[in-house]
């Protein structure tokens, strides 16, 4: 089973309402670390997201999330801006040849969103970045070619979930909060919020029968 | 907090097509929030400087006559996207390439190489510099994680006065980057900033601390400190400055930076000046030019920083000629 | 409130001190408490202002060049005691007599009354011009009542300007005075301020109001509005102005001055201007020069003040002569 | 009966002690009316005071009272450095042909008090200041020069204060709470207060068996 372009589109609206609706969360998640934006600057990206989605002929998978990468770098700014665009757009890319949203081809995706967030920030897994939630989940997407989409797509914010969980014992590297050291722990990272959400809408949009 | 705004998600738009209005003239707006100086040097490298809203005047209120060629602006807290740091290059650019100059944050790093690609993919040569002279924020040997704080203010200024008189791109990459090698900065904070979106707080300080170190945003530093007078805070600030690597001897001359976050009242900036020039003087360090203002802020926040730029021959000239800002202006 | 001080009772004579060390040689103290600028033009009439401290980087920040030649220098909140104002006469003076330019509070006429009967004494002619630009502190058949505030930034800097040019007293009176009757400034208040010395707030102020016309002490002007949007407030502060006695035509000129009272961030005030602007463009009013700034303060007080000083032929000359201080610059 | 120059200097001591006592409560009288400093400026005149008169070889009361007003005057600032300087320094130099602080030349020490008080500030009494307190008390100086000089100072003290009260009702025409208008209403003003305070304090001198 696999998303037509229209789907994703849908897909990725519904992903945008879900960040929309968790800014008070992120932003505090932010707060916490941060300088307690990050909500905000989704939420900024999501609504670009979906004034250029909105009436868009998809016309392939790629074009959708380069369409969704464009619009959160050039909307947002700030660290995230740089860093989910950077994620869809190289994430997208790497579907250009399959043109497919399916189980086999989510390792793709996912390799390539982590490979070009990692190379963009310069931060690693533990870091307490966003990483610590796309790692996992690209790890994940690796064994799970075999499953239907759904099953697939679940068990990949499972390990995103985790991975956001296990990032509230991490010390921060990278961004705002690395200055705080040891201060950090018990928080998770806000990055990482935002791709649990995410995965959560993408999870709730496959499974709802398509 | 009781804010004179309008819609709260549209104050960084609004600040700007303000800001554009204060010059007077001098500047024009540039895309979506570029501002760049109508009266620019032919043939001359440029200077472009950004980050995000929320901190006026800095850093796009430094546009201007011997300070910098134009201003890449980002949404409150936010470093500008690529497309708007693109929009800035290409109406500062004047053939000879554009030095990026900007606190070292992640977001502005990132946004400034991703917008720099996309000018390099157009043809214009594009140098960065990155300003941290934040001394709390990483030890000596860690500097690539020190921030951006209130030396932005002198070294824009340097780098500003380079851009009216060098020739090639790479002379003001030379001294835009001495001038960041000269310049340390210690601040403290006393009471939180907010978000105009939200009104929250950035962070909680207590009644009796005081913030060592912290960032402009809330972010750590060296620790907290117990509330303590002016007398004390000031030998506190210059001792973290004197142990940092930067040497500082009798005979050097400075520029002597005492900046409030905002909130903090100009009364206590020159209560504290004169509890910190006895020490400089104490140990032969020649204040050369003082600047006592609120320049690099945060909403709501309270707090000063000390920032010392060491001049040698070159960069003391450089700091004598005239400059003309909304943020920061000399004669 | 958190401040960064040592003794509160010695805040005016510390911050003084640090005043002095701020102008980097180019004042030097007088006496008790006192500053006049090295560099005095000979044979020439002087400027000089004075006022309470608390309030900087007004009055005292505004000597230099182009500006006040001296300044006499009160306690916090209190004017200066009449001894200190001669002391600083005799300094300022250079055979051509002095003018005493300052704002309307009872407390700087009295002392700056009974020190010019001093300096009378003396021998030295003095002459005195009273700021009164706050339009909301009475109607204008009452201007003697009036408050100065904001408006005294722009008047010092056209009396300063017209000190380096003019020869007699009587000619500096006239222009200092014309430059009164040429400005109006309508203020408002969000938040209270404060005494250092007791860190009680000098007045309450509910959350969703704002204090119109509200002098920077908390005293009252024409009342209290419901919190309102920048761009409601700005048409609300000019209304004011268009509606006094100062008529503002098509054609005409003005220097545009919107100040914070301390805490109010410069993001609003940049927002503020972006609302005017427009609607003094409706009218034809062309505005030669904008100062967006933190010039008149009062300790931890938020709120802002739109100042219009009209320029005729001879104050535009005089404007656009360059000026230097620690508290306003300009190239 | 009548005071020493040196009686008269130690009940200036009082007097001194006495404001600097009351500073909070004068300086809430100004926070109620005006910026709230004038308790601070009385404390800061009254500390001048001290510094002046507790070496002072008494020669005369006009010396005394003189040196009184000059030390306010150039310590305090503000309106009432500026009044309550002339206040003791015109007072004072009206005692300086009788050399007297007796009953009968009482009315000599506030008449011209009043007097160069009203010159200096251009206020009359109904304005809501220091005047409100003091111009009764001139008047009642007037009545009781033959009393003797406990029971005259504290006819006068009660004098005033009954202006002090009288002056809650007022609406203010000079000082910063001019602008007040109605909402000045039912507080004192705070330079009546501290004319009570004064007198209240020379009562108690005098009383206390001199
Ligand atoms: N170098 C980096 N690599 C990966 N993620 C990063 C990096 N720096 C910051 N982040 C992510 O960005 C998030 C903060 O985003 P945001 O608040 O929008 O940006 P800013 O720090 O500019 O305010 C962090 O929670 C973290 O997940
Ligand atoms: N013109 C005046 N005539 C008489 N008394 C005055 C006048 N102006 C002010 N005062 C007195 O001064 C008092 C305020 O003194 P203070 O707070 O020390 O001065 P300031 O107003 O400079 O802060 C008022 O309560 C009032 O009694
Ligand atoms: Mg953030
Ligand atoms: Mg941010
Ligand atoms: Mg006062
Ligand atoms: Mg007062």
């Amino acid at each position: 089973m696999q998303l037509t372009p229209n789907q994703v589109r849908l897909m990725m609206l519904q992903v945008a309402d879900a960040i929309i609706e968790a800014e008070p969360m992120l932003s505090q998640a932010d707060r916490d670390l941060g300088d307690g934006d990050h909500g905000l600057g989704m939420k900024r990206g999501m609504e670009a997201v979906k004034a250029q989605l909105e009436p868009l002929e998809a016309a392939s998978v790629e074009q959708v999330f380069v369409t969704t990468g464009t619009a959160m770098m050039t909307s947002m700014g700030g660290a995230s801006g740089a860093l989910f665009g950077t994620l869809f757009r190289a994430g997208g890319k790497a579907l250009a040849a399959s043109g497919n949203f399916d189980p086999p081809d989510l390792p793709l995706f996912f390799e390539a969103a982590l490979e070009g967030v990692m190379k963009r920030g310069g931060a690693k897994p533990g870091d307490k970045t966003m990483i610590d939630a796309l790692a996992p989940a690209a790890a994940k997407a690796r064994e799970v070619t075999a499953l239907p989409l759904a099953e697939a797509i679940s068990a990949i914010a499972d390990a995103a979930e985790s991975g956001k969980e296990a990032s509230k014992a991490m010390v921060a590297q990278f961004g705002r909060a690395k200055t705080l050291g040891e201060a950090c722990i018990g928080f998770p990272d806000a990055g990482a919020c935002s791709i649990v959400v995410m995965l959560n809408a993408m999870r709730s949009f496959v499974s709802c029968g398509v | 907090a009781k804010k004179i705004i309008n819609d709260p998600l549209k104050c960084a738009d609004e600040l700007f097509e303000g800001l554009v209005l204060a010059y007077d003239g001098k500047v024009r707006r540039v895309g979506k929030r570029s501002l760049v100086m109508n009266d620019l040097r032919p043939d001359a490298p440029a200077l472009l400087v950004g980050g995000g809203a929320g901190h006026e005047p800095i850093y796009h209120g430094l546009v201007g006559k011997g300070m910098a060629d134009g201003a890449a602006v980002g949404e409150i807290f936010a470093a500008p996207p690529p497309d708007i740091v693109l929009e800035a290059t290409q109406a500062v650019n004047r053939g000879k390439g554009v030095l990026f100059l900007y606190g070292n944050y992640a977001g502005d790093v990132m946004n400034f190489d991703i917008g720099g690609e996309l000018a390099a993919d157009e043809g214009i040569t594009v140098k960065t510099v990155i300003i941290n002279d934040d001394v709390c924020s990483a030890p000596p040997d860690k500097k690539q994680n020190r921030r951006g704080v209130g030396g932005l203010v002198p070294i824009t200024k340097l780098a500003g006065a380079a851009a009216t008189v060098v020739d090639s791109l790479d002379e003001l990459v030379r001294i835009a980057q001495k001038a960041v090698d000269n310049t340390r900065t210690v601040g403290v904070s006393t009471k939180p900033g907010s978000i105009p979106a939200t009104g929250e707080p950035t962070f909680e300080l207590a009644d009796d601390v005081i913030g060592l170190g912290m960032g402009i945003h809330g972010e750590k530093g060296v620790g907290l400190i117990p509330m303590c007078t002016a007398d004390e805070l000031a030998a506190k600030i210059l001792d973290l400055l004197f142990a940092d690597d930067m040497p500082l001897n009798a005979g050097d001359e400075i520029v002597f930076f005492v900046n409030s976050l905002g909130s903090t009242h100009m009364m206590e900036l020159l209560i504290l000046l004169r509890a910190a020039r006895p020490i400089l003087d104490a140990r032969g360090i020649k204040v050369h030019h003082t600047i006592v203002d609120s320049i690099v802020t945060c909403q709501e926040m309270a707090g000063v920083s000390f920032s010392i730029t060491k001049l040698d021959a070159e960069l003391k000239k450089l700091w004598d000629l005239p400059c003309e800002s909304v943020g920061y202006t000399k004669l």
